[in-house]
């Protein structure tokens, strides 16, 4: 068996839901019948095989040669198995995925890791808005897993977050950590608007400073704390890698106390 | 176009008629067998087939200004939300008013009642009503929280100025009867009181929500509404609380009708260690001796789903136990009220218990024609749970299985599993089609004699009762075969029923006055014109009694 | 009168009805938008939708949607106006969209004593703007205004929240013993109501806003009446909600009803080019706010056409409330309303087909051309 | 008492044909660390003070080793410490209470989980109410963390750890020799090497017990008395385990997470009593047990000789 390969024949005219393509989905799918899988999100019908050229027969090892924005929903709800897209990714890739990994090479649309509750998702590029966020109405936003994105993020990333690590290495777009529940979002570039807005509980870690906050959050002064030498070695070794706040002093804030007031977010001191 | 349904076992009990045999329809009622030889144009072989009357749902909240915001409040419940292929009962449902004609559709009925719409509410309420296909639809109009009726009381106008805004009320919002949702609760609420019993005065209005009923009871038999006034009691829900209420209120019927909503809410006492047991035989043994009272159940079923209701001071006090987490509180003119998700989880002793006490008071009130048929549609189950619904009411076997699987300490709390009672196909009938019609006033339906609206069900039986209720064999409506195998055929529009009761004249001027003065808005945006509803011939008019 | 047009040259009904099928037919996915119309015209819309697979949006739903959001994301209290006017003992005015935008409603609301309720009544109205210039214009009422920058609203409101919660507080936009007379002002409300436009506040600030209000009704009654700039968006928004699940910004192109308020945003839509035709509902008061797009365009429209790019296909129809009946929703009723032909004045458009009229015709003219296919 | 037959003599030294009876416990393992080595031992001494018998102490603790940074999670010097009692919900209670008395309270210590194990007994989670809603959960990579605000800083703990029920309890060496000192000498020298196995503890003072016990007493209530037949005084007055040459014993007890550990732990003390000869130290080695019908766990002496 060798991994599944969909390679792009051109670049669709219309966005493609690309969630049936996954591990679980596909198990036990010949070739044609995988082609002739409907990916389409207008009217006119498009099936695997007009966008794709097909090769490989194992799923839990699928690789899209050649990437698009238009490429929706990349690994929703994925269980296991691996996804690599070479090139960018549209909206919602790995939505409510609880395991497996994925990897895009470029960059993302918004909603990247919405709701995800395991598993892995690498972005080399960068994420779009509301990264690991929640669609309307969702109460939670990341649930668990390990999203890491080698370039910058959209607005709202870790919006009403609850478990799991964000990693950004570059900027974060504005309001940064909004209504997080609980969680970890660290970010090594700057953070935009008002990071933490409404935040319950959960850690903001801005190694590259932020715009501004909002005066219900607190100075709690320097912090030579414990936890963060313990999650930077805990990260270093595991999915997230190394970490911009490693050996860094930092100053704590809390709040934000409009809401329960015990989040905390570590700047540089 | 005369159509012949051969050899089906009709159950009729409005005609008493239980029997195999065929059945007639011809241009969209039900008529007398023609004369021998005459050949039908259509036959549907109901051999071995149930063959009923549309079933009529008298309460299930389908339409209108909290319904919607309860579809906005929870997208995440629609299907096309769901990381693929969750499903909830409330997904399963649907929320537009297109799933919800052919859910209830699909399953055999045919008239469906909006029990909640305010007055301010009502032309919303009928838009809606209007895009919801194939069922003919009906509604009730909210009063006993509002300004002008309160003050009616407190001035000690006369019980003909009541009935006259009333008739206006109900004729102007084109509605099929007068509901009223915890009298004077949701005033006082407004007022800041927070909790209200039915002797409790409103604050400002000095009237106690016993005045409030009673009045609006009396207005309601002397217009001749053919459905009597149709009661939300006080403290819905609360241990205690709920059942004082619901029984001062079976009480003050004193002989008149009066019809109680979704009683097993009001069925909870406060013994055991967590305080919270069952009344339902103590409550069902009060409605067994109250035959003037007709009551509906509110079935709690499991799963998610979400509590739409006016009783703005319960949904406000039930907002803490929200789930997800997110409510909305309305204070509008009158009633106002709130839209509070809720989950009933079966290992919840109190939801088990909740669910067990509907089940009691299903069969502990004997007579079926006195009882009917809800969910309370959403608030204690989506109305796509009635199959299953059905086969725990016709077969002690289902009940049992389900009641294994609760918490143990529920079956201590409850008569349930000794009750031997299972409900025949005739009960069924009569408590979803023959009683409903009787107590809607809506003679044209509910069964199946000559000149019946040809509203019929016909079901394929089986031991699988929820199979059978889930997915009927064929649904005709107005005559016309609208489902087939579980599966809707043909679109069309039902209408809405009505009453037109003549309000004097001088009560419109003074309606005129009152709106513009006192809410600075024009009394015609309370009037649902026959023009707004955009289909054609969009009402039917049921006569009240004389 | 031209009553029809085909690139911009004048046509009749039937060539133009004719046209615009063909376009539709030949559409990959179409956008169904403007949404300027009354509720029989939704109604068409929708079933138009539906048959060709359209996406939906009001061209201006980014007016209502930091209201859907925030209220589906976390809940809200909501007042119906008139409700308000007759028993809002303290009325709190948040910014200064709410006066420019709704001037007339807020006005209708504050103006007068309170008449209901033995909590409200007996005391006269007391008034107070935060943040708001336009406050200024609250003729003969009795008004604190507090200076509040526009940015810095939702910090204050948050400031309000921490204080009444007996949370601590940092150093905000407005001093110490402003924000210790607000929260006085609103916990002793009998009735208190909040007004503001979701708009100014966005999704962060309306939740912020409307967890204020529900923190307050811990102990008092309050209630709120946002102001939405565009009201007949949040009619559509109710509309498209009871018709397609989703309040606005649906895909019906698919097996599901898909909905996403960034991807299928009309804005997003046409900017993201996968929108190759645009059906543009234009047929009330005020100019929509149609964003450009080089998409094909069909137009309906109740103002005559523009110069300058000319659609493809455009129709006059005629104005619900002015040229025919219709139900519309009416802002001070927080409902639709059944709304009359005015009798007189501009009556010659009175000929003129509903939007619903045209869309029937252009659904059967569909189905006419896919006959012939 | 068991049958003295057919003693082994290795390097002069006579080792019975007996067994060491001993009993399932549930165990568990923390580690301590603290800013440097002599914090995080004085926060385990604490902790496990008062911990010899699992009868009288509600758990038998210990620490089984020193970690050096490298081996600890916070990169700090660090303690191993583990516990052992009769059931996860007991052996909890004690270590819950000893945590938050003993490390909780001292400067700089913080504490691991340090047992991977499916079942887990709460550290952090029962302690986390003296923040007085202040502590703060964290959870990352699998972990669950509770910090504390203190005085001093913030105290982290992990908010469990592995418990097993795989421990044992109760393996034990009876040392027997000529004198006091010679008893000890050899004693001290199977403390030392047992101390280099993984997973055991010998939870008495210095690993060593003067006092073996046996089941009873004469006096009401006494659920154990001291082991008349080991004792030298009591020789020609009672039915005497030991020979004329033995003039004093002391015993080691052993406490490990798996049976294989406390053999370890026995093989390698023998092999010190062994390797240090009849002159220096011990002239036998014995075990105690109950006639083998009491403990599951039978640690065989001439299977674990050198």
């Amino acid at each position: 068996m060798t991994g599944l390969t969909f390679r792009k024949k051109a670049e669709p005219e219309q966005r493609l839901d690309l969630s049936g393509l996954t591990a679980g989905r596909l198990a036990g799918l010949s070739a044609s019948e995988i082609a002739a899988l409907a990916i389409g999100t207008t009217r006119e019908t498009v099936r695997v095989g007009d966008m794709f050229d097909l090769s490989g027969d194992d799923p839990a090892s699928i690789r899209f040669e050649g990437g698009s924005e238009r490429f929706d929903r990349v690994g929703e709800a994925m269980e296991t198995g691996e996804i690599i897209v070479d090139g960018d990714a549209g909206v919602r890739l790995g939505r409510a995925m609880t395991g497996g990994r994925i990897t895009v090479t470029g960059s993302v649309g918004g909603y990247a890791g919405s709701v995800m509750g395991g598993g892995v998702i690498d972005i080399r590029g960068d994420a779009g808005e509301r990264l690991g966020a929640p669609l309307a109405g969702e109460r939670s936003g990341m649930e668990g897993g390990t999203i890491k994105v080698g370039g910058k993020a959209g607005a709202r990333a870790a919006d009403r977050m609850r478990r799991g690590t964000i990693s950004v290495a570059g900027d974060a777009g504005p309001d940064a950590g909004s209504r997080m529940i609980a969680g970890t979002l660290i970010v090594g570039g700057r953070a935009a608007g008002t990071p933490g807005r409404l935040m319950k509980r959960g850690t903001l870690i801005l190694a590259g400073g932020a715009e501004r906050f909002a005066p219900t959050f607190l100075d709690n002064g320097p912090a030579d704390l414990l936890i963060l030498k313990v999650m930077a070695r805990s990260f270093s070794a595991g999915e997230v890698g190394s970490v911009p706040f490693e050996d860094m002093a930092m100053r704590r804030l809390g709040g934000d106390t409009a809401v329960l007031g015990l989040g905390e977010i570590f700047l540089p001191l | 176009m005369l159509t012949r349904l051969k050899n089906g076992h009709v159950v009729d009990p409005a005609n008493d008629r239980d029997a195999v045999g065929d059945l007639f329809v011809k241009d969209g009622v039900v008529v007398a067998p023609p004369p021998s030889g005459t050949a039908a144009d259509e036959e549907i072989d109901c051999s071995g087939l149930v063959v009923m009357a549309g079933a009529i749902d008298i309460h299930s909240h389908i339409a209108g200004g909290h319904v919607n915001t309860a579809r906005l409040l929870l997208p995440e419940y629609h299907q096309a939300f769901q990381a693929r292929p969750g499903l909830t009962s409330l997904s399963k449902v649907g929320w537009t008013t297109e799933e919800t004609g052919l859910r209830y559709a699909e399953m055999g009925f045919t008239t469906v009642v909006e029990p909640a719409m305010a007055p301010t509410a009502a032309l919303h309420a009928h838009l809606e009503l209007a895009d919801t296909p194939i069922i003919d639809k009906a509604t009730l109009v909210v009063l006993g929280n509002d300004d002008l009726l309160m003050t009616m009381i407190r001035e000690g106008e006369s019980e003909s100025a009541i009935a006259d805004y009333v008739a206006w009320t109900v004729s102007s919002s084109r509605a099929l009867g007068v509901k009223c949702i915890n009298a004077g609760g949701s005033a006082a609420f407004k007022e800041n009181v927070r909790k209200f019993d039915f002797d409790d005065v409103v604050p400002d209005y000095g009237v106690s929500s016993r005045q409030i009923v009673k009045t609006l009871q009396k207005a309601v038999g002397d217009l001749g509404i053919p459905h009597p006034l149709h009661v939300h009691c006080n403290n819905l829900g609360v241990p205690g609380d709920s059942s004082d209420s619901i029984e001062a209120t079976i009480r003050a019927a004193e002989g008149d009708p009066l019809h109680l909503a979704h009683i097993q809410f009001y069925g909870y006492g406060t013994e055991g260690k967590r305080r919270f047991s069952s009344r339902g035989q103590q409550l069902a043994e009060l409605v067994n001796a109250a035959p003037e009272v007709t009551v509906d159940i509110g079935q709690v079923m499991f799963g998610q789903t979400v509590t739409i209701s006016s009783d703005e001071l319960r949904q406000f006090a039930g907002r803490g136990q929200a789930s997800p987490k997110k409510s909305v509180i309305f204070d509008h003119e009158a009633n106002g009220g709130g839209v509070v998700p809720m989950n009933y989880k079966e290992k919840s002793f109190f939801n088990a218990l909740q669910w067990a006490i509907g089940l009691e008071l299903f069969l502990l009130i004997e007579n079926p024609a006195q009882v009917f048929f809800t969910t309370d549609h959403p608030n204690g189950a989506p109305f796509t749970t009635y199959p299953d619904i059905f086969a725990l009411l016709m077969d002690r076997g289902v009940r049992q299985r389900w009641l294994d699987a609760l918490p143990k300490a529920v079956a201590k709390m409850t008569t349930l599993g000794e009750i031997e009672r299972e409900y025949t196909l005739n009960e069924i009938a009569t408590m979803t089609r023959a009683a409903p019609a009787r107590l809607l006033g809506t003679t044209d339906r509910g069964h199946l004699g000559e000149g019946a609206v040809a509203d019929i069900a016909i079901y394929r039986p089986g031991e699988d009762k929820t199979a059978m209720f889930g997915k009927a064999a064929y649904v005709l409506k107005d005559g016309e075969l609208v489902v087939k195998d579980g599966s809707v055929v043909k679109r069309r529009y039902g209408r809405a029923l009505t009453l037109r009761p003549e309000a004097d004249k001088a009560m419109k001027s003074r309606l005129d006055r009152y709106f513009d003065e006192k809410y600075g808005i024009p009394a015609r945006w309370l009037e649902v014109p026959e023009h707004a509803i955009g289909r054609t011939d969009p009402f039917k008019v049921v006569p009240c009694r004389s | 009168m031209d009553i029809a047009w085909i690139d911009g040259k004048p046509a009749t009904r039937e060539d133009a009805l004719q046209a615009a099928a063909g376009l539709i037919g030949k559409s990959r996915q179409p956008l169904i938008a403007g949404l300027r119309t009354d509720v029989a015209g939704l109604r068409t819309a929708f079933d138009l939708a539906r048959r060709c697979g359209g996406v939906v949006d009001h061209c201006d739903s980014d007016a209502v949607y930091p209201l859907v959001t925030a209220l589906r994301d976390s809940g809200a209290f909501l007042g119906a106006p008139a409700e308000m006017r007759r028993r809002a003992d303290k009325i709190l005015i948040v910014g200064d969209r709410a006066l420019e935008t709704g001037g007339d409603l807020v006005r209708w609301v504050v103006e007068g004593e309170p008449d209901l309720g033995v909590r409200t009544r007996a005391s006269k109205r007391g008034i107070m703007a935060i943040g708001s210039n336009g406050a200024a214009s609250l003729e003969g009422a009795d008004v604190t205004r507090i200076a509040c920058e526009a940015d810095d609203l939702i910090d204050l409101l948050g400031l309000l929240r921490a204080q009444l919660a007996g949370h601590r507080l940092g150093k905000g936009p407005v001093a110490e013993e402003e924000l210790g007379r607000i929260a006085e002002f609103l916990k002793h409300a009998g009735f208190g109501c909040v007004i503001f436009a979701p708009e100014e506040l966005g999704e962060l600030g309306t939740e912020q806003l409307l967890g204020l209000v529900s923190d307050l009704n811990a102990e008092t009654r309050f209630s709120t009446v946002p102001i939405l700039a565009v009201p007949d968006a949040f009619g559509a928004a109710l509309y498209a909600t009871w018709s397609s699940g989703y309040p606005l910004r649906v895909n019906l192109g698919t097996e599901v009803v898909q909905h996403d308020p960034a991807l299928y945003a009309a804005s997003r839509q046409l900017v993201g080019g996968e929108t190759d035709l645009t059906i543009w509902i234009d047929a009330l008061e005020g100019e929509g706010n149609a964003p450009a797009s080089s998409a094909t365009s069909i137009v309906l429209s109740c103002e005559p056409p523009s110069s300058g790019d000319a659609p493809a296909v455009a129709f006059a129809v005629a104005k619900p409330g002015r040229d025919h009946d219709g139900v519309l929703y009416e802002p001070r009723f927080g409902s639709f309303v059944p709304v009359s032909a005015s009798s007189g004045g501009e009556g010659a458009a009175s000929d003129l087909p509903t939007v619903a009229t045209l869309l029937e015709d252009l659904t059967a003219e569909l189905g006419a051309v896919a006959k012939a296919a | 008492m068991p049958e003295l037959s057919e003693p082994m003599v290795v390097n002069g030294i006579s080792i019975d044909d007996s067994f060491a009876e001993a009993f399932p416990m549930s165990g568990t393992a923390i580690q301590i660390t603290a800013v440097n080595e002599k914090w995080a031992l004085q926060a385990a001494t604490t902790m496990t003070g008062f911990a010899t018998s699992v009868i009288a102490c509600g758990c038998e603790g210990g620490i089984e080793r020193l970690l050096s940074p490298d081996e600890t999670r916070d990169g700090r010097p660090g303690v191993r410490v583990l516990f052992f009692g009769f059931d996860p919900g007991g052996l909890e209670k004690q270590v819950t209470t000893r945590l938050g008395q003993c490390i909780l309270t001292c400067p700089t210590a913080a504490c691991y989980a340090d047992l991977d194990t499916e079942q887990s007994i709460d550290l952090g989670s029962a302690i986390r109410y003296f923040a007085d809603g202040w502590q703060i959960s964290k959870k990352f990579e699998d972990k669950h963390f509770w910090r504390m605000p203190v005085m001093e800083g913030e105290f982290l703990c992990e908010a469990k750890t592995g418990v097993t029920g795989d421990g044992v309890g109760g393996g034990n060496l009876l040392l027997m020799a000529r004198t006091v000192d010679q008893a000890l000498r050899a004693s001290e020298a199977a403390v030392a090497a047992m101390r280099n196995v993984r997973d055991v503890i010998m939870p008495f003072p210095g690993g060593i017990v003067r006092s073996g016990s046996k089941v009873g007493g004469k006096y009401k209530g006494m659920m154990a008395s001291t082991n008349d037949a080991y004792c030298p005084t009591l020789k020609g007055v009672t039915d005497s385990a030991l020979g004329p040459e033995i003039g004093s014993v002391l015993e080691i007890v052993i406490d490990g997470l798996t049976a294989d550990a406390v053999s370890n732990a026995m093989r390698a003390g023998m092999k010190a009593v062994v390797d240090l000869g009849p002159e220096e130290g011990a002239l036998r080695i014995g075990a105690g047990n109950y006639g083998g019908n009491l403990g599951p766990h039978h640690f065989h002496l001439k299977e674990l000789a050198p």
